[in-house]
This record gives structure tokens, C-alpha cells and sequence, in this order.
């Protein structure tokens, strides 16, 4: 029999592809169907005081509006369902979505917008974290108690350790210290985010989705539209590129709200501009690592303390918090760590799983780290990290178990494909055993 | 957007009639590359738009030591002329950095100029050349210094019923240069640009033209560093202390692609770089 | 104000009701169901709406659909009338030159404007010409390698 | 000037959630005429988990691939699985494919020893057949099974609906434990090396990447046209991560925040690297149908550290931020000039 496990082959739906006849979510126009677009806070924190819909109603082509008070079930969302599906009464950033129009075609929409009369007290935002985290920082919404994540209750540290750290430190013949920060970036999926929804014959809400995680969602969904999870027909499947950025629910929502109002098949979709301003994005970590380690290279200690900026609510940010840490000391053994992690909320656009999601934000001081290292003791950089490298057995900081360890394999084929000659001592050096 | 007169005019008479008639509520639409970028994030909101394409403005021809540019070339073309190549290469070697392929088939020069940004690739070239805008209305036609043509960002001395028809080249002498840094290798609007051209005699300068992109409100010429050297031996402490002098005199701004300091920076090394290649020391 | 638009879409006489800023995007996609060309950024930064008109690339975001009265407009559509694959298209899937596939109809249509007129391109000049197409998933390499082997010869139609 | 160096750096991406608790489904029907769909909740985006699964479908049903239809299209059923993320769906969804493939011969089994008048413990499958352990002649093809379960092959047989199902988690999900921090439960662990050389422009700032080499270590390489496509995809995103994309160029204030996609600008063509090598390594995993575990994200992580370790050995300054733009590089060599 063939083995196909391991074999190269193109991708099995490829051919449409090729041929432009994939449909993805912004490929179906349907007959009669309307569009939605957001209406927008203009400040990065605001007091909403009104919403004055009455000359954007006359706008011929307009079909409605939909607010907080059109949703029939939770008006909060999000991983840690402290997002507002529409704003009430506050905004936590420039572009938090208040309200929809709901037209014919969206220059329709556009042009409504313009004429909705949007009263919003403009408040002083905070965009620094660690401004955010000094007692008495303006908050970044009415609704905390303070800028910074509760792990648990009370708890603003996530702390994670193996061994005693301060005693690795001690036993160091060097240590190297050093602060690290990790930029904001853009999923910049190719394809905007963009949703259908409408009702089919058996009266089932059909949502055409671009998400990643349809079960998360449609879930969450549900509770949004007060529908029994088999009243909503969740249709995935095709995504024009996610990275993680399709992890949050960006635009299902939307449109299945303004097809339960109006009762037509309704298109939302973010324009690129808005998809870059105001969705969700690989939100900034702050490190600062310090790295004790003998003469022969044998690291014996790590200390890390991170802080990581959410934007203006929970999503991913806590858990990604908890992630990163768990494997920021890379591919390591390092008998004493310890990790102190934070989660601080500013008046931005909410943080999101990308591509590497926070472990690159680690991979990235602790590689850094690994070649200052190097430096300090006067080893060759391959070297110290072979010399660490995880073999099976070793364990994390949050005391997993390693199993399967190939980072020597790794280096050892990367140095080939590169043309690096290593020394036979180090080729002679397995994951399996030290 | 739905209300909105669309007119294709097929001679230049006619476009100017209609220009005269709708003045600055008229859009004047060639390439499209900026003009239609604007109206789908409902930028800009014209009563009409004047698509010139049918104009017959797509010429490059050598008259009277002069190149003359039909305003609707395209970049494209411009990449492909053998005149542009012999005549006028630092042109192509901007074009060769404006956009991107499928841009480059459409953008025109006269576009690239009435657009106005202080970034547009082909305006630095042009200036270097003490170019000439020709411009058209009803009331007959007139030349604008490049160097005058632009008064700020996305603003220029042309009335709301004078339509871009034509530049104009003088064949100057001596060897012209374009450099320009981005965040990316391609496809990349300028953080700084720099256009130089010197005329050398031996290892004097007889004239000198210095032009910054992305370095004030409008592309801009640096005439006293060209006074620096004009008339000097031309070697690599005055070519520093000129490109010193020509970023002396730009007013750059912080912005998404860099800040000011960046932009200064920057500046100088790239009017350095050109200054030294087009001197040929 | 409402026009009538004729032009050639993938070899066929099309008429169609337009407004003067609609694009041969808006046009294509809403219109005339030809979803190959994607919308990607409405702004000419992306490629993915990457037609051929009159054998030449544009954006189609960036093309107001008036102005292709009477010219021949190619999109991935009509890449394979016949059903048959376009040795592009093949080379293509076999070679992964695309993950998630959005951005395909319009690099497709690139690659096929640069070997119409440079039949042998280096790899830099692929490079080059192909920059104005974006791809998030990353598969510059694959397509590199794809059209390096169309221009070989490797694919037939 | 420009200046060349090199760097590298080793790295590694968990596959599946921390914590686990994230289960993966599958279902397998067999069709009237011997064919199989098979039904994932895994969401294609573009990395080719469907045609991974179905890999791994036709070698659990040991028939010819081109027998078995996928689909991910969600809608009712696939919409059950945790879905595409956290590089889980090469360590995960296969055990689902591998549950529900046995669910389905057991089923096959069970009908077939009927018709067969045997015990299903008395039969085999084997290449798409079911036969009678040492009888090998009484046997059935899947069409067979199929045809006769849906009542089109035969007069008189029950109907049956063969579809088997399966699900699978690495672990329970396992909080964090409050004092220590300690969590075990982690599906699988991949790692990968990347070796960057650089040019450097001291007076512009600019990086050019002129090489890069990334080796990833994945357990299995379950398709390695898919494998490739993985780490090119990585490549693209760690390089643009490294040297061009900001969101908030002014962090942390938020103002320029680029609105288009030139000025947020990702890498072109151009800014790949000139000359790319990758290549695999393969220490089959333990808990990994055939030591398969997933890599897929982790090949973003290795360039930012590679490349800014490249620009230390090439101008001596430390970039300890990402992305390193020509601003940022010129201003670390401002300060160490001053």
C-alpha cells in the first residue's frame, strides 16, 4: 500500500484556487441583501452622552440602525467576555464600534454616517503601561477596579518558577541582563474581515464565516443572539489567511445582529483601513531578562519579568501573559527560573493571538540573551547552546516534562544547510540523553 | 457617490471647457492610482469626473533641446522609452521605484505632479532639469517652473480650471542622480529622497541642481548648497559639509514612515551618495 | 448618474450598468459575480484585484470602470476557458505557490503579464516584477519557482 | 557603508493550547459505492490541514486517497472542533482522524460479520477489505459493505448508516497551579534554527537580508511541500516582524498608526531574502499519530533573533526591540558613536 503520510503532494483543494473559484466569505452577493457599516467612537476614551439617528434615518436607501439595545442576548464578548458588542455609554478606543448602519449598499451606509449625531465627552486615555499601573492612573474603563489583570482575585502577578532563582543567580560566574521590547504588529490577512448572515427556509440563522475557531465562536455567538447553538448554521471553512487575527470574532456578530433585525441577508466587512486601525493585533510585550551562567557555559538561572499591553480589554492578553512565560527561557535546561508576568490594560485597540503567539515575544529577548551570553563567557554561540539544549527529560519552568527534544537536531541541520562546520563534539551530542 | 457626472473628453479643448464649467468640482481622473484610492475611502467628493485618458496626452519627443512629456505618460511608458533612457535617465531611474508594476501601467507623470505629494518619485528628477509644467485652460495655456508648482501638500499653483498637459525638459548638461529610502525594498513610498545634477568641468562644478523629497511640505530645491558648490573643486569634505547644508535648509516632519531626525539623517547621506556619483569622485 | 458600460470580459461582449466611481473591482465583484479578483485594500497596495487590461496589469481597485468602455479586461476567470488548466495555474498548485489563495488570482495574473513579455525572466526579475503582489502566507519562493518553471518549459497547455 | 554579518538563533513553538483541555473531532462516512468523506472541524487557512488529514485518512483506511473526499466546511458538524490555532492541528486533529478511522472499521466489521456469518472479531481489515481471518476468499470490498448498507447492492439487507467518529485532547485542561505557577499538561514541543546573514547600510539604516537558512526539527513530515510552504510562510512574517511592521510607530503613544497597507508595510518580493534554504529534521513525538506534532507558527520565531544577532556581528549594536526599521538601527549607532 501506498504510504501517503510523508509524502509531498499539493494541497487537495488547490485546484480551485487556482482557478479564482473558491468562494470566500466576501464572494457571495446575494439578492436583497444589505450592508452594514460601524459607527465608530472618534475619541481613544469617551463618555457617550447621545446618539442622534434621525437625520441619518432620511438618507434614502437606510433600512435602520442597530444598537446595544437591539441585542437580544449578552452585550459583552471576547475570551474574557468583558468586550462590549456595541458601546452603552463609554469607548476604551479610538474606533470601538457604538452602533451599525444597515443600507442598501455601503456608500449608502457612508454617506448615513455622516449624519449620525454622535455626542461623546472626550476623556484623558492612557496608552503607556506603566502609567496604566500606578495607583491612580486614569482607568481605562469605567468598569475596573484597576489597569491591571487579575490572574486571580487580587493577584496582578502571574508568577512561574522552578528552583530558586536567586540562588542560581548566586552560583553564576556571570550574569547578563537585559530589557526587551516587542513591537505592536498586523495579522494584514490578505482578506479583510468580512461576514454574511441571513435566514434560511428553516428559519436557521447561516452565518458565512472567515473564523478559525468555529466552535469558540459560535458559541459566543449564540449568547450574543440569545439562539440555541442549532438554530445557528456556522459556515467555515475558506480563509483567505488568519494568523491568529480570525481567532476574535470581528464582524460574524455584526452581521448576524442586523440579519436578526431586519430579517434580510446582511454583508459587514471592515474596510483595510479599518481592519488595520481598529481590529485586533499582536499586542506589545516589555522584558527584562537576567541570565546567570557559569564559565563552562552551563546556564544556571533565569529570571524574567514581563509586562504586556492588552489594549482595552482581556481577549487572549492574560493567557498569552501565562504562555509566554511558560516558555520564554527557550529550548533550555535551566535548573532555577522564575517568571513574574502582568497584564495591563491601556486605551488601544485589544491585543490578539498572531502567528507565534507571545512565544515569539519570548523566543525573541531569550535568543538575544543566549548570544550576549555567549559573549560574556568567551564561548562559541553554538556551543553554549548545545551545552543547554532540552534532552528528553529535562523540564520547563512550569514543571512540564520535555518529550520528543530535537533542538540539537535542529542547529545540527541548519549549520549543514548553512555551510557551518561544527566540532565533532557537539555532533556527537543527542536530545535523547546529556 | 451616485449623483456623481462622469466625462471623457477626446480633446483638450473640450476637457477645458468642461474645467472652466466645473472648476474644482470636477476630479480630474488619469492613472487613477491616487485620485480613485481617495474616492473609495470617500476622501474626496466630486460633482464630476474628468477622465483625460482619451486625450492623447501619452508622448515623449525630443523638440528644440527640449523633452517634452505628454501629461498623461505613464511611468511604464517612461521605463520603456529609449529617449527617456538616452535623454533623461535619472527620470527612469525614479520611475523604476514609483509603485509597483501594475501601477507603473497607469500613474502618469502629470498625475505624479498634480498630486503633489512631497514624496512623489518623479518630481526631484524633474527638478533637477529646471522642468516646466505646461498648463491649459479656456483662457490659453502658460509654464510653470517645476520648482513653482507645488505650494503645499496636495496643493499647487494650478487654477481649478487648468488641466496639466505637458512637461517640459530642458536637455541640461552634465550627470543627474536619483536616491531614495524606504521601509522596504519595493513598492514603497520615500522616507527621504534626493535628486542632484552637476555639471562638471575637470573636477570643478560649472552648476549644480540639489532636490529633497519627503523633506518639507513640498519637494524642495537647496539653493544654497548648490551655491557651495558651484565654481569649487568638488571633493568628499564639500560634498559632506553641502549635503549638510542642503538638509539644513529642508523642514522635514515626524510621521508614520520615519521622524524628522530619521529624515535628516537620512538626507544627508543619500544627497551625499548623489552628489558624489554624479560627480564621479 | 448611471452609464452603460460595454467592454470585453474574458473574451465576451459584456454591458453593464455603472455609476461614474464604481470600480472595474465593485463592477466585477457585485455586478458581474466575477469573484476572482479579490478585494484586498481598495487602495493599490495589495494586488490581489490584479486584472489584465489590454494584456497590461492594473488595479482593478484603482480602475473606475468607465474608463474600460470598448478594451479587453482578462481576470483568472478567464485564464482556463476551457476548463483546461493554464500552465501557470499548474505550476501554481503543484508547486504550493499560494496557501490561503487570496492573493492567487492576482499574482496569477501578474505572472502572466510579466512572461508575455519577458518569456525567460531571471529570478531578480521576477522578483521585481512581481513586488506589487502581496502575499501574507509568504510563498514568494514557490512562486518564484513556479513561474521559473512555466518559463522552462516544464508546464504545456 | 555597508557592513555583512551573520547570527542565528534557536528556537521552539508548543503545539495546542497551554493547559490542553482543546479537543479535535473527526467522522468518516463510508458512501454507497466504497468512497469515504471524511468530515473535520480543523478550519483550512491556507496551511493545508485538510489535505494533511486526509494523508492521514487514506493510510488509516488504507485505501487510495483519491477515495476519500474532506471537507471543512463546518456548518453543523465540523463546527465542533476547537479549530485552526495554537500549531494544533498536526498533533491533535490525527488522533481524531485515527479514532474515528477505527470507529468506522469496527462498525465495517460489525455489519460485514452478518452478511459474513462470522463474529467481527473473526474478521480482518485490510486494504480496503474485510475478510475472514484465515478464510481470505469471504471478504468484502468497502463498495460492497457500502452498497449493501445502503440498500442499492442486494435485496433484503438491514440499513445502515456507516459513520465511525472520533475525539481526542493531548491532556484535561489543567489550571495553573496558583502557588508555583506549575502546569504540565503541554501537547508537544517543536524547534526550529535559523541562520541569517545581513548587509547593513550605516548611513540609511536599511537591513538587507541576503541569506537565510531555517531547519525546523517537526516530529513528522507529514507532507513536505506543506512543510516548506510552513517555514517560507514563517520566514515571511518573523522577517517582516523583525525590520518593517508597526502598528503603533510611536509605542506607546498611538498616534501615526499606519492606515494602508504601504505604510503598514509587509515584506515584498524584494525583501524576502536573496537566497532562502530550509530544511526538516524528524524525532517522531510520542504523542503523535506517527510522531507528527505540528510546527507551522514557530517558523516566525526564529528570524527576529537571528537577524538582529546578524546586525550585531555586522555593525556592533545591540537591537533589543522589534522591528528593527533604518530608524532604529541608525539611532543605535548614533548611540554608540556618542
Amino acid at each position: 500500500m501506498t504510504e501517503y503520510v510523508g509524502m509531498a503532494m499539493p494541497r487537495y483543494d488547490g485546484i480551485g484556487q487556482v482557478k479564482g473559484q473558491t468562494k470566500f466569505v466576501d464572494d457571495f452577493v446575494l439578492p436583497g441583501m444589505l450592508y452594514a457599516k460601524a459607527l465608530r467612537s472618534p475619541v481613544h476614551k469617551g463618555l457617550i452622552r447621545s446618539v442622534d439617528f434621525s437625520a441619518a434615518k432620511k438618507v434614502p436607501g437606510v433600512v435602520g440602525f442597530v444598537t446595544a439595545d437591539d441585542i437580544p442576548g449578552n452585550r459583552l464578548f471576547g475570551a474574557c467576555g468583558d468586550q462590549q458588542v456595541l458601546a452603552e455609554s463609554y469607548t476604551a478606543y479610538k474606533g470601538e464600534d457604538i452602533a451599525l448602519v444597515v443600507a442598501v449598499d455601503e456608500d449608502t451606509c457612508m454617506e448615513a454616517l455622516e449624519k449620525v449625531k454622535l455626542d461623546i465627552e472626550e476623556q484623558e486615555p492612557v496608552f503607556d503601561m506603566f502609567e496604566a499601573a500606578k495607583p491612580g492612573a486614569p482607568l481605562v474603563r469605567p468598569d475596573l477596579k484597576s489597569n491591571m489583570w487579575e490572574f486571580m482575585p487580587g493577584v496582578t502577578t502571574r508568577v512561574i518558577y522552578l528552583g530558586d532563582v536567586d540562588k542560581g543567580l548566586a552560583e553564576a560566574d556571570y550574569i547578563v541582563e537585559g530589557r526587551y521590547t516587542t513591537g505592536e504588529q498586523d495579522h494584514a490577512a490578505m482578506e479583510p474581515m468580512v461576514s454574511v448572515a441571513y435566514f434560511d427556509d428553516a428559519e436557521r440563522l447561516v452565518i458565512h464565516t472567515h473564523s478559525q475557531c468555529l466552535q469558540f465562536q459560535l458559541g459566543s455567538l449564540a449568547s450574543i443572539f440569545d439562539l440555541p447553538l442549532s438554530r445557528i448554521r456556522y459556515i467555515g471553512g475558506v480563509v483567505g489567511g488568519g494568523f491568529g487575527g480570525k481567532n476574535h470574532i470581528h464582524a460574524d456578530h455584526f452581521a448576524g445582529l442586523a440579519a436578526l433585525k431586519f430579517r434580510r441577508p446582511v454583508k459587514y466587512r471592515l474596510s483595510r483601513r479599518e481592519d488595520l486601525l481598529y481590529s485586533t493585533k499582536r499586542g506589545v510585550f516589555i522584558l527584562e531578562y537576567k541570565t546567570g551562567v557559569k564559565k563552562d557555559g552551563r546556564l544556571t538561572a533565569n529570571y524574567i519579568k514581563l509586562w504586556h499591553d492588552a489594549g482595552a480589554y482581556g481577549g487572549f492578553s492574560p493567557y498569552g501573559v501565562e504562555k509566554c512565560s511558560m516558555f520564554a527561557s527557550g529550548p533550555y535546561h535551566i535548573p532555577n527560573m522564575r517568571v513574574e508576568g502582568q497584564c495591563v490594560f491601556t486605551n488601544k485597540a485589544g491585543s490578539s493571538s498572531m502567528r507565534g503567539f507571545t512565544i515569539m515575544n519570548g523566543q525573541f529577548p531569550m535568543e538575544m540573551q543566549m548570544t550576549k551570553v555567549a559573549e560574556a563567557v568567551g564561548i562559541d554561540q553554538w556551543e553554549l547552546r548545545f551545552i543547554n539544549a532540552w534532552r528528553d527529560g529535562d523540564m520547563g519552568v512550569s514543571r512540564y516534562v520535555v518529550r520528543g527534544a530535537g533542538a540539537l537536531e535542529a542547529m545540527t541541520g541548519a549549520a549543514k544547510l548553512a555551510g557551518i562546520e561544527l566540532p565533532d563534539h557537539l555532533l556527537a551530542m543527542s536530545s535523547r540523553g546529556r | 457617490m451616485k449623483e456623481v457626472s462622469y466625462f471623457a473628453p477626446t480633446e483638450v479643448g473640450e476637457a477645458a471647457k468642461l474645467l472652466a464649467e466645473y472648476g474644482d468640482k470636477a476630479a480630474i481622473l488619469a492613472g487613477g492610482t491616487d485620485l480613485v484610492a481617495q474616492l473609495n475611502y470617500y476622501e474626496v467628493k466630486p460633482a464630476a469626473l474628468l477622465y483625460i485618458g482619451g486625450l492623447g496626452l501619452d508622448y515623449v519627443r525630443e523638440k528644440g533641446g527640449k523633452l517634452v512629456i505628454g501629461a498623461g505618460t505613464t511611468t511604464a511608458h517612461l521605463l520603456a522609452s529609449d529617449l527617456v533612457a538616452q535623454k533623461f535617465p535619472v527620470l527612469a531611474a525614479a520611475a523604476a521605484t514609483h509603485g509597483s508594476p501594475a501601477v507603473r501601467t497607469v500613474a502618469t507623470i502629470g498625475g505624479n505632479l498634480g498630486t503633489a505629494s512631497p514624496a512623489g518619485d518623479l518630481i526631484p528628477p524633474l527638478m533637477v532639469m529646471d522642468a516646466d509644467v505646461i498648463l491649459a485652460s479656456v483662457r490659453g495655456e502658460r509654464a510653470v517652473p517645476v520648482k513653482d508648482f507645488f505650494t503645499g501638500p496636495g496643493e499647487t499653483v494650478r487654477a481649478a480650471d487648468e488641466l496639466i498637459v505637458e512637461i517640459q525638459v530642458p536637455l541640461l548638461p552634465g550627470k543627474a542622480v536619483f536616491e531614495k529610502v524606504g521601509r522596504r525594498k519595493a513598492q514603497v513610498c520615500s522616507i527621504v529622497s534626493a535628486a542632484v545634477r552637476l555639471e562638471m568641468d575637470g573636477g570643478v562644478c560649472k552648476d549644480a541642481r540639489i532636490v529633497l523629497g519627503s523633506m518639507a511640505p513640498t519637494p524642495l530645491r537647496c539653493p544654497k548648497a548648490e551655491g557651495m558648490l558651484k565654481g569649487k573643486a568638488v571633493d568628499a569634505a564639500l560634498i559632506a559639509k553641502c549635503a549638510a547644508q542642503a538638509v539644513a535648509e529642508s523642514d522635514p516632519i515626524d510621521d508614520q514612515r520615519a521622524t524628522a531626525w530619521y529624515r535628516q539623517k537620512a538626507g544627508t547621506a543619500l544627497v551625499g551618495r548623489a552628489l558624489t556619483k554624479a560627480a564621479g569622485v | 448618474m448611471k452609464q452603460i458600460l460595454s467592454f470585453t470580459l474574458n473574451g465576451a461582449p459584456v454591458d453593464v450598468i455603472v455609476t461614474a466611481t464604481e470600480t472595474l473591482l465593485d463592477v466585477l465583484r457585485e455586478k458581474l459575480g466575477v469573484t476572482g479578483p479579490k478585494r484586498g485594500c481598495d487602495n493599490g497596495d495589495c494586488g490581489t484585484c490584479t486584472v489584465l487590461l489590454d494584456g497590461e496589469p492594473v488595479r482593478s481597485c484603482l480602475t473606475i470602470a468607465l474608463t474600460v468602455a470598448g478594451r479587453q479586461v482578462l481576470t483568472v476567470e478567464g485564464l482556463s476557458p476551457d476548463g483546461d488548466l493554464h500552465p501557470l495555474q499548474k505550476a501554481f498548485h503543484e508547486h504550493g505557490a499560494f496557501q490561503c489563495g487570496f492573493c492567487t488570482p492576482g499574482m496569477l495574473m501578474s505572472a502572466k503579464a510579466l512572461l508575455d513579455t519577458n518569456p525567460n525572466p531571471s529570478r531578480v526579475e521576477i522578483r521585481e516584477y512581481m513586488s506589487g503582489n502581496l502575499c501574507r502566507c509568504g510563498s514568494y519562493e514557490e512562486v518564484v519557482e513556479a513561474i521559473q518553471a512555466v518559463a522552462a518549459g516544464e508546464y504545456k497547455e | 557603508m555597508k557592513k555583512k554579518g551573520v547570527g542565528m538563533a534557536c528556537v521552539l513553538h508548543p503545539s495546542g493550547n497551554k493547559g490542553a483541555g482543546d479537543p479535535s473531532n473527526a467522522a468518516i462516512q463510508l458512501k454507497n459505492d466504497g468512497t469515504l468523506v471524511l468530515l473535520v472541524g480543523a478550519v483550512d487557512l491556507g496551511q493545508g490541514s485538510t489535505t494533511i488529514l486526509r494523508q492521514f485518512a487514506a493510510d488509516l483506511m488504507e485505501v487510495p486517497i483519491e477515495h476519500i473526499f474532506a471537507s471543512n466546511f463546518g456548518d453543523d458538524f465540523a463546527a465542533l472542533s476547537a479549530g485552526s490555532f495554537a500549531s494544533r492541528v498536526t498533533l491533535i486533529d490525527p488522533h481524531a482522524v485515527e479514532n474515528a478511522a477505527e470507529d468506522l472499521k469496527k462498525k465495517i466489521r460489525e455489519y460485514a460479520a452478518d452478511l459474513l456469518e462470522v463474529h467481527p472479531d473473526d474478521l480482518d481489515y485490510k486494504e480496503g477489505k474485510v475478510s475472514v481471518k484465515g478464510a481470505p476468499d469471504r471478504a468484502m470490498t468497502l463498495a460492497e459493505v457500502g452498497g449493501t448498507a445502503g440498500c442499492v447492492l442486494g435485496l433484503g439487507a438491514e440499513p445502515a448508516l456507516l459513520v465511525g467518529t472520533g475525539a481526542w485532547q493531548p491532556a484535561p485542561f489543567t489550571p495553573h497551579d496558583p502557588e508555583t505557577g506549575a502546569m504540565a499538561a503541554v501537547g508537544a514541543i517543536s524547534f526550529g534554527c535559523c541562520v541569517v546573514e545581513v548587509e547593513v547600510d550605516t548611513e540609511t539604516g536599511m537591513v538587507d537580508v541576503t541569506k537565510m537558512t531555517q531547519v525546523w526539527e517537526v516530529g513528522k513530515a507529514v507532507n513536505p511541500l506543506l512543510v516548506r510552504q510552513q517555514i517560507t510562510g514563517g520566514t515571511h512574517c518573523g522577517l517582516g516582524t523583525a525590520l518593517i511592521e508597526d502598528s503603533y510607530p510611536y509605542y506607546p503613544d498611538a498616534a501615526w498608526a499606519p492606515e494602508n497597507l504601504g505604510d503598514y508595510a509587509l515584506p515584498t518580493f524584494m525583501d524576502y531574502p536573496d537566497e532562502f534554504l530550509w530544511g526538516y529534521e524528524e524525532v517522531p513525538h510520542p504523542a503523535g499519530v506517527k510522531g507528527a506534532k505540528g510546527f507551522s507558527e514557530g517558523s516566525t520565531n526564529g528570524p527576529p533573533p537571528a537577524i538582529m544577532a546578524a546586525i550585531h556581528d555586522a555593525v556592533g549594536v545591540w537591537i533589543d526591540q522589534y522591528p528593527a526599521t533604518p530608524e532604529v538601527v541608525l539611532r543605535a549607532l548614533a548611540a554608540k558613536e556618542a
